[in-house]
C-alpha cells in the first residue's frame, strides 16, 4: 500500500501543544505525518509548502490557532489562512489537487481533533496517491 | 515520379518562421509553390482562462511590430464584451495614438525592408543593404532614423512603451493627455509630416522611375485580381480605427458592408496541414483554393481600393496621382502596396494634426464605467498590414472562454501563396536559380509586408545577407546548395 | 564558529521512548548526518548523570551545537539549555527534538516510529546547524508611568502604582480630577454617596509624593516604545495659582461673565472664573480662557494675588516606561434622539442631569424640581436604552443604564413618596452582585411601574404636561403617560479621539472603544506593548468593574516597571537593508507595530518584535529573516525530514 | 575598421518586439554592428543552422524569444556549445515571457483549439501532399533559453528598455577587449519598482489592500499606489530599470522586468505578499468567509502572478513531472 509522506507545520502554541497532549494522553495516529514546529503559522508561506512538495512530500498539513482571537501573535493564523487559500486556488491551474494542502485550527486542548485531522488527512492523501513519484 | 524541391530561406517573415518550398517536375517546371508559416505560439489556446480585461496587454505579444493594432483591437473587443461604449475623448485619444503607429510601421517597412530592392543593384547582394543605402541615400536613412525617434516619442506619451503599450481599459483609456504631452506630440508630428513628405517625393522621383520598380509595378505576374476588404467610416472614407468593414470584388463593386460583430457571417477560416497559419476566406465566395478570383486581400492597397476617398487634402491628391499612374480603381498591382503605404502615412500625419486641434482630447471623461456586459465582444481595426479581428467570449467571472484572432497576414496568406506560384512559375526553370531570381521571388512576398520583415531586414543592415537555396529530391535528400554570402 | 560539531543526545526515557523507538538504530542513523560528530544515548537524559554526560561530551568533543532528543521542550527545554550554558555553550546553539510526545507515545509500530524519530531528529539537526549564538536583548526601563484621564479609573491606577513606589504623571484635561463619578449623587446598589467615597481618593492623589498631577492638560505627542516613551503634554493656563488660592470666592462674585455650568450639565450657571465643585482637586479656582474678558476685576480683589491673567500655556515633556489610557466615556448626545424631544423641551433631561438634581450639592440642593418652571416633580418617566441597542444609534448595550435608572427611580420615591414613576425598558440587565435584588426591590417595595416597551414620541401638551407615547410590547397596547419630567438613560460613548489613539498605537474597535489584546486573557493590554487600558474607554462598565480593571492595569504596570531592564528574546526579525525597497508591505503585517520606515527602509524595533515571522513570509524582496528560523533553516529542515523521499 | 569577432542573433518563438527595440536605439545599434561581424541574424531552420554549424565558434550569441519548437531547441543547443558569450535578450528568452503562459498546454490541445475557433469550426483541412511540407513539431513545453543553457547575460523586459540595451552594448564592446562580465549578469536594477516608484507616498505608513478590484471595477487613480487602490501591481517584486513606463501610463506593473534577485518564484512569493496585506485591518471583522470571497476575485492567479515567468516556476516542475508520469 502507498505510504504517503506528509509534513505538518504546527504552531508551537496550539497545534504543537495539542500534539504534546495527544502524546501525554497516549492517543495514537498515523506515523506518516512528520511535524515541524513553527513559532506561528504566520511564518508559513506558499513557497515553503511547495518546497515540501518538491522535496517529496505528498501532502502538507498546517495546524494553527483558532480564529478570530486565539493566535498568540494576534492574527498570524489569518495570514496563513489567506496565503494558503490563494495557493489552493491556483494549484488546479497546474493540475495539482488542492486537497494536498490542509489548514486546520487546533487549540492546545484539542488532542482528539488533532488525531482526527491527521488520520483523515493521511487517508485523503493515500487516496490521492503520490504527488510525483 | 521524383520531384525536385527548391527551398528558400530565410523569407521575410510574418510573426514566426516562414519558408518557401518550390516543387519542380521532371522538366524542371514549377509544379507547386508553398509559403509556409512554421512557427506557432498558440495565443488562442493560452489566452483562455485569463482575466478578460488583461487581454489587451497580453495579446500585444502576438506581434511586436504592430502591437498597437492588437492592443486596440483587443480593447475594442473588451469594450463590447463589457457593453461599454468608450467616451468620445477616449476614442479620439486611441485613434490619435494609433495614427502614430501606422506611420511607425509603414516607415519601418518601406525604408528598412522594401527600399533596398529598388534603389540598389539587384545583382550585387553586397551592396543591397542599408550600409549600401547609407552610401547611396544617406539623407533618406538619416530621415528614417530621425522618424523612429519621433514616432517612438509619440507612442510613449500614450502607451508608456512604444512596443507592447499599456493604454486601453474597458470603455476608455488609462491616462489623460496633458498639455505637456500635447506640446510634445504636435511638435513631433509636424516634423514627422515633413519627413514623410520628403520620403514620398523621393519615392516619386527615384523609386517610381527606377527600372526595377517600374517593370514590376506593371508586370502582370506581380498582380492579383482579388477581392479587397477594409474599414471605412460612415461616409465611406478611409479609417484605421473604427467604422464598417467593406468588401469589394475585383471590379470594385461593393459586395458587403458590415459592423464588427457581424464578421462571422462573412469570414471563415480554412486550415492546411502544411501551415501553422490559417487561410481566412470570404463566406460569400467560399474556400476555392489558391485562385486569385476567389481570394481576398487586405492592407494599404486594399484599403485605398475599398475607401471612397481619403479625408485629408494632400493624401487624397497623392491617391489621385497613384490611380492615374497605375490605371484605375481597384488597383491590383501588388507593388502599389508600397506606394499606398506612403500615402497612408501622409494621411496619418494630416489627420493627427487635425485631431490635435479638437478640444475633445483634453476632456476629463476618458473612461465609461457603465454598461451591461454581453460577455461576447468583437474588435476590429485596420492594422498597418490590413484588417485585424479579435473576438472574445467570457464567463460570468470575466475569464476568457473563447479567443479568436484573425491577423491580416493570415488573410493575405492565400494571396501570398497564389502570387508566389505565379512568380515562381515565370522565373524558375530547372535548378538554375540565382540571387536575382530569389530576390524577385521575395519582392513579391515582401510587398505584403509580412510582420517581422524588419527583423530579417537587419541582416542587410549588417551588410551580410546569407541566402541559400537548397535543392532536394522528393525524399528530402539534398541534391544541391547554393548560398550567397558576402565577405 | 567554523565547522558544525553537533552532538546528539538521545534519551530512552526508561521505556517511554525506548519501548517503541529503537534508540540504538536511531543513534546509528543520526550519526551519519553530516555535521554530527557525537551521538550518545542514555536511559534518563534529564537525570543528574544524564546532564553530566552532556557537559562532559561538549567539553571533550568540542561540540559547538547540541540536540537533545527526548520529551517535549515544554518540559525540559529550560533544564537542558541551562546544562548547555553551564558547559560554556551559547544556549541558542541548542535544540530539542521531541521524540516522545510526538513519536513514541503516539505510535505502536516500532519500525515506523523509529523511522519517524530519525526524521524528527534530522530536522532538529538541520535547524541547530543554522542557529547563531545570540544574547538576549536588554533595554533600560524608565521607571515612571503616564496615566491619561483623572476619573475614578485613572485615580485608582495612579494610587496603586504610586503606592508601589513608582512615580506617576496623571494628566487630566479638565480643571479637576474626579471625572463623571464626581457628578453622581449616590451609587448603586449600595447607595453610598459618590462624593463621600471619591473625594478622599482625590485628596490622596493631590498630596501623594509620587504623583505629579497635571490638570487642564492633554497629551499631544507620544514617541518611543515600551519602557522608553517620550511624551509631550500641553498644559493650558489655569491663571490662578493653586498654592495661593484660598477659595475665598471673592473673584467669583466680581466676575461679570456668566456661562452655563458644565458640571451641572447646564442646569446652573457659573462665572468665567470658577471652581467646578467645592471638593475639586486641585483645590483652586480656574479661569476659563474661552469666556474670560480679561477685565481684571478678579485680580484686583484677590487677597493672595493668586491670579495671573497673562499666564501662558506650556508644553511639558515627560519620559515614561508605561502608559495607561483611562479617558473614560461621555453620554450619547441626546439631541440625536429627536423623537424624545431632548434639547427641545427643558423637562426632558439626561441621566447625569438627573444625578445633579438628586445631588445635595446640585443646582436644586437635592430637590426634584422641573427645569422649565421650578415646580416640584410628581410624575416622572424614565426611558431606558435611549440610544443603546439601537441600529440607528449605538448597537451595543451600555450596560449600566438599567441599574442607574433603578437607582434613580428609588431615590425619587424616597424624596417624593407619593410620586408616580414609570420606566420604559427593553430588558432588565442586572447581572452583578446584589444587582438583581436591587432592581426587584425597586419594582416591588417602591411600586415603580416598569413597562416593557419602546417609546415612540415625547411632546408637551397644551396644559404644559410632558406626554410620553409608547407601546407595551408584552400586551401590545399603545400607552400614553403624562409626566412632569422625562429622564433619558443615554448610552455610553468612548472618549478618545482617533488622533491620540493613533499616536498611542491603541487600536479602536468599530464603536471607538479601545481594543484589548485578548478579551479574556489580556483584558488590559494593548497590541502596542507598554500601553494599557482601563475603565469605560475599554467598554461600558460600572464603577466597581472600572476600579477592578484599573487595579489590574496598575498591577501590569508595576510588573513591567519593577525591573531595571526589559529582557527580550533575541529570536526576532531583522531586515537586510540592501534588499529592502521600502514597499511598506511588512508594516501592516506586524501585529505589534514593530516595523517602521526609516529613510525608506524597513526597520524592526527589537523590543517590540515578538518574532512571529509574519513579515518574513510577506516581504516580496525576501529582505527580512527571522533570527534562528531563517528560510534557509526551514528549507533544510524540510529536506531533512523528507530525506530519500524523492 | 571591422573586427572579426563573430556575432549571431538568433530567434526562438518571437513577436519581433525585441528586434524593433534594437532598431529603436538607431545609431547605437549601427555602432555596435560596425564592431562585430554579424554572421547570423535570422530565423531558425536547418538551412540556416548549417551556416552556424560551419563556424567553429561564435563570440557573442544573442538569443531572442522562447523555445516552442524542436528547431528553437536545436538552435539553443547549438549556441550553447559554440558561443563564448550568450545573451538572453527579452523576457521570453529570460523567463518564458507571454508565450510561456502556454507551457502547460500540450501541442495537440493547442492545435485543436486553433482548428475549432468560431471561424474555423467544421473546416476540412487540406492535407500535406508532400513529405517536404511537413511542419516542424511543437515541443511539449514553452521554455526560456535559460532552461537550456545558463546565459552569461540576461536582458529582461518586454521589450528590453533602451537603458538596458545601451548597457548591453557597452558590455559587448568591453568584451571585445577581453573583459568578460560576471556569469548570469542581469541588465536591470537589483531594486524593485517600489524603490523609486513615482507613487511612493510621503508618509511611509502601512500598506493595506482594501480588497481586490479588477480593472473593469475601478478607475485607477494616478499618483496613488495601485495596491492601496486594491489593484494588483507586481511592482514590489519586479526589478526596476524600465523607468516605470507602465505605472507612469497609469497601468499597474505586470512584471515584464522579471523577479528581484532573491526571488526564485514570483507567484509563490507574491501570493504571500498580497494575501498578507489584503484587508489586514478587517480580518477579525469579516472572518475567513469574507477573506475567501475577497481572494476569490483573483480568478486567474496563474495568469496574474506568472504573466512572464510561468515556465520557470516551481509548480511547473511538479506539473511536468506528473505529466511525464501519466504518459
Amino acid at each position: 500500500m502507498f505510504e504517503p509522506k506528509i509534513i505538518a507545520f504546527f504552531c508551537k502554541w496550539c497545534a504543537g501543544a495539542a500534539a504534546d497532549l495527544a502524546g501525554v494522553s497516549r492517543l495514537t495516529y498515523s506515523p506518516n505525518v512528520i511535524p515541524i514546529i513553527v513559532p506561528c503559522t504566520g511564518r508559513i508561506e506558499p513557497r515553503i509548502i511547495i518546497e515540501a512538495f518538491l522535496n517529496g512530500a505528498d501532502g502538507v498539513l498546517i495546524g494553527g490557532c483558532h480564529t478570530p482571537n486565539d493566535c498568540h501573535y494576534m492574527a498570524g493564523n489569518f495570514k496563513a489562512f489567506k496565503r494558503v487559500h490563494l495557493l489552493k486556488k491556483m494549484l488546479p491551474q497546474f493540475g495539482i489537487e488542492p486537497e494536498r494542502i490542509r489548514i486546520e485550527w487546533i487549540s492546545a486542548t484539542e488532542a482528539q481533533k488533532l488525531v482526527k485531522v491527521i488520520d483523515e488527512f493521511t487517508s485523503t492523501i493515500r487516496k490521492l496517491g503520490p504527488l510525483m513519484r | 515520379m521524383s520531384l525536385k524541391v527548391i527551398e528558400i530561406k530565410p523569407v521575410t517573415r510574418i510573426e514566426g518562421e516562414t519558408r518557401v518550398i518550390i516543387f519542380l517536375d521532371e522538366e524542371g517546371k514549377v509544379k507547386d509553390a508553398h509559403y509556409q508559416v512554421i512557427e506557432f505560439r498558440g495565443f488562442e489556446a493560452f489566452c483562455r482562462g485569463r482575466h478578460i480585461e488583461e487581454l489587451p496587454r497580453i495579446v500585444t505579444a502576438i506581434c511586436g511590430v504592430c502591437s498597437w493594432a492588437h492592443h486596440l483591437a483587443s480593447g475594442k473587443a473588451i469594450d463590447m464584451l463589457y457593453g461599454r461604449k468608450p467616451t468620445t475623448t477616449a476614442n479620439k485619444l486611441r485613434e490619435l495614438s494609433y495614427l502614430a503607429h501606422i506611420i511607425d510601421s509603414h516607415m519601418l517597412h518601406y525604408i528598412a525592408l522594401a527600399l533596398p530592392d529598388f534603389i540598389l543593384d539587384l545583382k550585387s547582394p553586397i551592396e543591397r543593404n542599408i550600409a549600401g543605402m547609407l552610401r547611396k541615400e544617406p539623407k533618406i536613412i538619416k530621415l528614417f532614423l530621425r522618424s523612429r525617434k519621433l514616432v517612438k516619442g509619440i507612442e510613449e506619451t500614450f502607451g508608456g512603451k512604444p512596443i507592447h503599450p499599456a493604454f486601453v481599459l474597458p470603455g476608455g483609456v488609462a491616462r489623460k493627455l496633458s498639455k505637456d504631452d500635447w506640446n510634445k506630440v504636435s511638435k513631433y508630428n509636424i516634423e514627422l509630416m515633413s519627413i514623410v513628405s520628403e520620403i514620398l517625393d523621393h519615392f516619386k522621383r527615384n523609386v517610381l522611375r527606377s527600372k526595377i520598380f517600374e517593370k514590376l509595378l506593371y508586370d502582370e505576374t506581380y498582380s492579383l485580381k482579388t477581392y479587397y476588404m477594409g474599414l471605412v467610416d460612415e461616409k465611406g472614407n478611409l479609417n484605421f480605427y473604427d467604422g464598417y468593414l467593406r468588401i469589394i470584388d475585383n471590379k470594385g463593386r461593393e459586395v458587403a458592408k458590415f459592423k464588427a460583430d457581424d464578421y462571422t457571417k462573412y469570414i471563415a477560416e480554412h486550415f492546411e496541414e502544411w501551415s501553422y497559419s490559417k487561410f481566412p476566406y470570404l463566406k460569400i465566395v467560399g474556400w476555392k483554393g489558391f485562385n486569385e478570383e476567389y481570394i481576398c486581400r487586405v492592407g494599404p492597397l486594399a484599403r485605398l481600393n475599398v475607401a471612397d476617398s481619403i479625408p485629408s487634402e494632400q493624401a487624397s491628391e497623392e491617391l489621385k496621382l497613384m490611380i492615374e499612374t497605375v490605371g484605375s480603381k481597384p488597383i491590383h498591382n501588388s507593388l502599389a502596396y508600397h506606394w499606398s503605404r506612403l500615402i497612408e502615412s501622409l494621411h496619418a500625419c494630416e489627420k493627427m494634426q487635425d485631431m490635435l486641434h479638437d478640444e475633445d482630447i483634453f476632456k476629463d471623461d476618458i473612461i465609461n464605467t457603465s454598461g451591461t456586459p454581453t460577455y461576447d465582444g468583437v474588435g476590429i481595426v485596420e492594422a498597418p498590414r490590413g484588417t485585424l479581428i479579435h473576438h472574445y467570449k467570457a464567463n460570468e467571472e470575466f475569464l476568457a472562454e473563447e479567443v479568436n484572432i484573425i491577423t491580416p497576414t493570415a488573410i493575405n496568406n492565400a494571396a501570398i501563396n497564389t502570387e508566389l506560384k505565379k512568380v515562381a512559375s515565370k522565373l524558375i526553370r530547372g535548378e538554375k536559380v540565382n540571387e536575382e531570381i530569389l530576390n524577385l521571388v521575395e519582392i513579391s512576398i515582401r510587398s505584403y509586408d509580412p510582420c517581422n520583415a524588419c527583423a530579417t531586414h537587419y541582416i542587410d543592415f549588417a551588410g551580410n545577407r546569407n541566402l541559400s537555396i537548397i535543392i532536394y529530391d522528393s525524399n528530402g535528400k539534398m541534391l544541391k546548395k547554393l548560398s550567397y554570402k558576402n565577405r | 564558529m567554523g565547522e558544525p560539531r553537533i552532538g546528539v543526545f538521545i534519551c530512552h526515557c526508561g521505556r517511554n521512548i525506548a519501548g517503541t523507538v529503537d534508540v540504538e538504530k536511531v543513534a546509528k542513523e543520526v550519526a551519519k548526518i553530516p555535521g554530527v560528530v557525537h551521538v550518545e544515548t542514555y536511559v534518563y537524559m534529564c537525570s543528574d548523570p544524564g546532564q553530566k554526560l552532556i557537559i562532559k561530551a561538549i567539553k571533550d568533543k568540542k561540540l559547538n551545537a547540541v540536540i537533545v532528543a527526548a520529551c517535549s521542550p515544554s518540559l525540559h527545554y529550560e533544564t537542558f539549555s541551562r546544562v548547555v550554558e553551564s558547559a560554556g555553550l551559547n544556549k541558542y546553539r541548542f535544540e530539542m527534538a521531541n521524540i516522545r510526545e510526538h513519536c513514541s507515545w503516539v505510535h505502536l509500530d516500532r519500525e515506523k516510529a523509529t523511522e519517524k524519530a530519525i526524521r524528527i531528529i534530522s530536522a532538529a539537526v538541520a535547524k541547530v546547524a543554522g542557529n547563531k549564538p545570540l544574547v538576549p536583548i536588554k533595554a533600560k526601563v524608565v521607571r515612571k508611568c503616564l496615566i491619561i484621564g483623572g476619573g475614578i479609573a485613572g485615580i485608582t491606577a495612579a494610587l496603586d502604582i504610586a503606592n508601589a513606589g513608582i512615580p506617576v504623571v496623571l494628566v487630566e484635561k479638565s480643571p479637576t480630577i474626579g471625572g463623571k463619578m464626581a457628578m453622581l449623587s449616590e451609587t448603586f446598589p449600595t447607595l453610598d454617596c459618590a462624593q463621600c467615597i471619591l473625594t478622599p481618593k482625590m485628596a490622596e492623589v493631590a498630596r501623594h509624593p509620587n504623583i505629579k498631577l497635571l490638570t487642564l492638560s492633554e497629551v499631544i505627542d507620544v514617541e518611543g516604545y515600551v519602557g522608553n516613551f517620550k511624551v509631550k503634554i500641553l498644559k493650558h493656563p489655569r491663571k490662578v495659582n493653586p498654592d495661593l488660592c484660598r477659595l475665598c470666592g471673592l473673584c467669583e462674585k466680581v466676575c461679570p461673565v456668566k456661562v452655563p455650568n458644565e458640571f451641572d450639565r447646564g442646569l446652573s450657571v457659573r462665572k468665567a472664573i470658577y471652581i467646578p465643585f467645592p471638593q475639586a482637586v486641585p483645590s483652586s479656582y480656574a479661569i476659563d480662557e474661552r469666556y474670560c474678558k480679561k477685565c481684571g476685576a478678579c485680580a484686583k480683589v484677590c487677597p493672595t494675588k493668586a491670579i495671573n491673567l497673562d499666564e501662558k500655556e506650556e508644553i511639558i515633556e515627560e519620559e515614561v516606561g508605561a502608559i495607561i489610557v483611562a479617558t473614560g466615556y461621555d453620554l450619547y448626545p441626546g439631541t440625536k434622539l429627536s423623537e424624545y424631544g431632548y434639547g427641545v423641551y427643558e423637562d426632558v433631561i439626561d441621566s447625569l442631569q438627573f444625578e445633579r438634581l438628586l445631588s445635595a450639592g446640585g443646582p436644586t440642593k437635592g430637590q426634584i424640581l422641573r427645569p422649565s418652571d421650578g415646580k416640584p416633580v410628581k410624575r416622572i418617566v424614565f426611558i431606558q436604552c435611549a440610544g443603546s441597542r439601537d441600529e440607528n444609534h449605538l448597537r451595543y448595550c451600555s450596560k449600566i443604564c438599567c441599574m442607574y435608572t433603578a437607582k434613580h427611580a428609588l431615590l425619587f420615591k424616597e424624596r417624593v413618596p407619593d410620586g408616580d414613576v414609570t420606566v420604559f425598558y427593553i430588558d432588565i440587565r442586572a447581572a452583578g452582585k446584589g444587582y438583581e435584588e436591587f432592581v426587584k426591590r425597586v419594582q416591588e417595595e417602591f411600586q415603580v411601574n416598569y413597562i416593557r416597551g419602546k417609546v415612540s414620541k415625547v411632546y408637551r401638551d397644551v396644559n404644559g404636561d410632558m406626554v410620553v407615547i409608547g407601546v407595551d410590547t408584552l400586551s401590545g397596547q399603545k400607552i400614553i403617560v403624562k409626566a412632569d419630567l422625562v429622564v433619558l438613560a443615554l448610552g455610553m460613548v468612548p472618549q478618545l479621539d482617533r488622533e491620540l489613539a493613533a499616536k498611542l498605537k491603541v487600536p479602536l474597535d468599530e464603536n471607538g472603544f479601545a481594543q484589548e489584546v485578548h478579551p479574556k486573557l489580556r483584558p488590559v493590554e494593548c497590541s502596542s506593548s507598554g500601553v494599557f487600558i482601563c475603565g469605560a474607554i475599554q467598554g461600558p462598565k460600572d464603577i466597581s468593574e472600572t476600579v477592578v480593571q484599573a487595579s489590574a492595569a496598575a498591577a501590569k504596570v508595576i510588573e513591567l516597571l519593577s525591573k531595571d531592564y526589559i529582557v527580550h528574546e533575541p529570536m526576532i526579525a531583522e531586515v537586510d537593508e540592501n534588499l529592502c525597497n521600502g514597499c511598506r508591505i511588512c508594516i501592516a503585517v506586524c501585529p505589534y507595530g514593530a516595523i517602521e520606515m526609516v529613510e525608506g527602509k524597513a526597520k524592526v524595533n527589537e523590543i517590540l518584535c515578538e518574532g512571529c515571522g509574519a513579515c518574513v513570509a510577506a516581504c516580496p524582496a525576501r529582505a527580512i529573516q527571522l533570527r534562528n528560523y531563517t528560510d534557509e533553516q526551514l528549507l533544510n529542515m524540510i529536506k531533512a525530514v523528507l530525506r530519500g523521499a524523492t | 575598421m571591422k573586427s572579426h569577432a563573430k556575432m549571431a542573433i538568433i530567434y526562438g518563438a518571437i513577436c519581433g518586439g525585441c528586434d524593433v527595440s534594437l532598431v529603436n536605439v538607431g545609431e547605437h545599434l549601427a555602432d555596435i554592428l560596425e564592431k562585430f561581424n554579424i554572421i547570423y541574424w535570422s530565423i531558425a531552420v536547418d538551412g540556416k543552422t548549417k551556416i552556424l554549424r560551419d563556424v567553429s565558434e561564435i563570440d557573442v550569441a544573442i538569443f531572442m524569444g522562447s523555445i516552442r519548437t524542436e528547431e528553437n531547441l536545436e538552435l539553443a543547443k547549438l549556441i550553447k556549445e559554440k558561443s563564448k558569450l550568450i545573451v538572453a535578450y527579452g523576457s521570453c528568452a529570460c523567463y518564458g515571457g507571454i508565450p510561456g503562459l502556454g507551457t502547460l498546454i500540450n501541442p495537440r490541445k493547442i492545435m485543436e483549439t486553433m482548428k475549432s475557433t468560431i471561424t474555423s469550426k467544421g473546416d476540412k483541412p487540406g492535407r500535406a501532399i508532400y513529405d517536404r511540407l511537413r511542419i516542424p513539431p511543437l515541443l511539449n513545453t514553452c521554455n526560456p533559453l535559460t532552461k537550456v543553457v545558463e546565459p552569461d547575460i540576461l536582458v529582461p523586459g518586454c521589450p528590453p528598455p533602451p537603458k538596458s540595451i545601451e548597457r548591453l552594448f557597452e558590455i559587448l564592446s568591453k568584451f571585445l577587449n577581453g573583459e568578460k562580465p560576471p556569469k548570469g549578469l542581469v541588465l536591470a536594477e537589483t531594486k524593485s519598482q517600489c524603490d523609486e516608484c513615482p507613487r511612493k507616498p510621503k508618509d511611509m505608513t502601512k500598506l493595506v489592500m482594501p480588497g481586490v478590484f479588477r480593472l473593469h471595477e475601478v478607475v485607477p487613480q494616478e499618483d496613488k499606489c495601485f495596491l492601496e487602490q486594491g489593484i494588483i501591481c507586481l511592482g514590489p517584486i519586479t526589478r526596476a530599470g524600465c523607468d516605470h513606463c507602465c505605472i507612469k501610463a497609469n497601468m499597474p506593473c505586470i512584471g515584464c522586468m522579471g523577479p528581484l534577485p532573491e526571488v526564485d518564484d514570483v507567484g509563490l512569493k507574491f501570493i504571500s505578499s498580497i494575501a498578507s496585506i489584503l484587508l489586514t485591518d478587517k480580518e477579525k471583522e469579516i472572518g475567513e468567509q469574507g477573506l475567501m470571497e475577497a481572494l476569490n476575485k483573483i480568478a486567474d492567479p496563474q495568469g496574474i502572478f506568472y504573466k512572464y515567468t510561468l515556465p520557470v516556476s516551481h509548480l511547473i516542475e511538479i506539473a511536468l513531472k506528473r505529466r511525464r508520469r501519466e504518459k
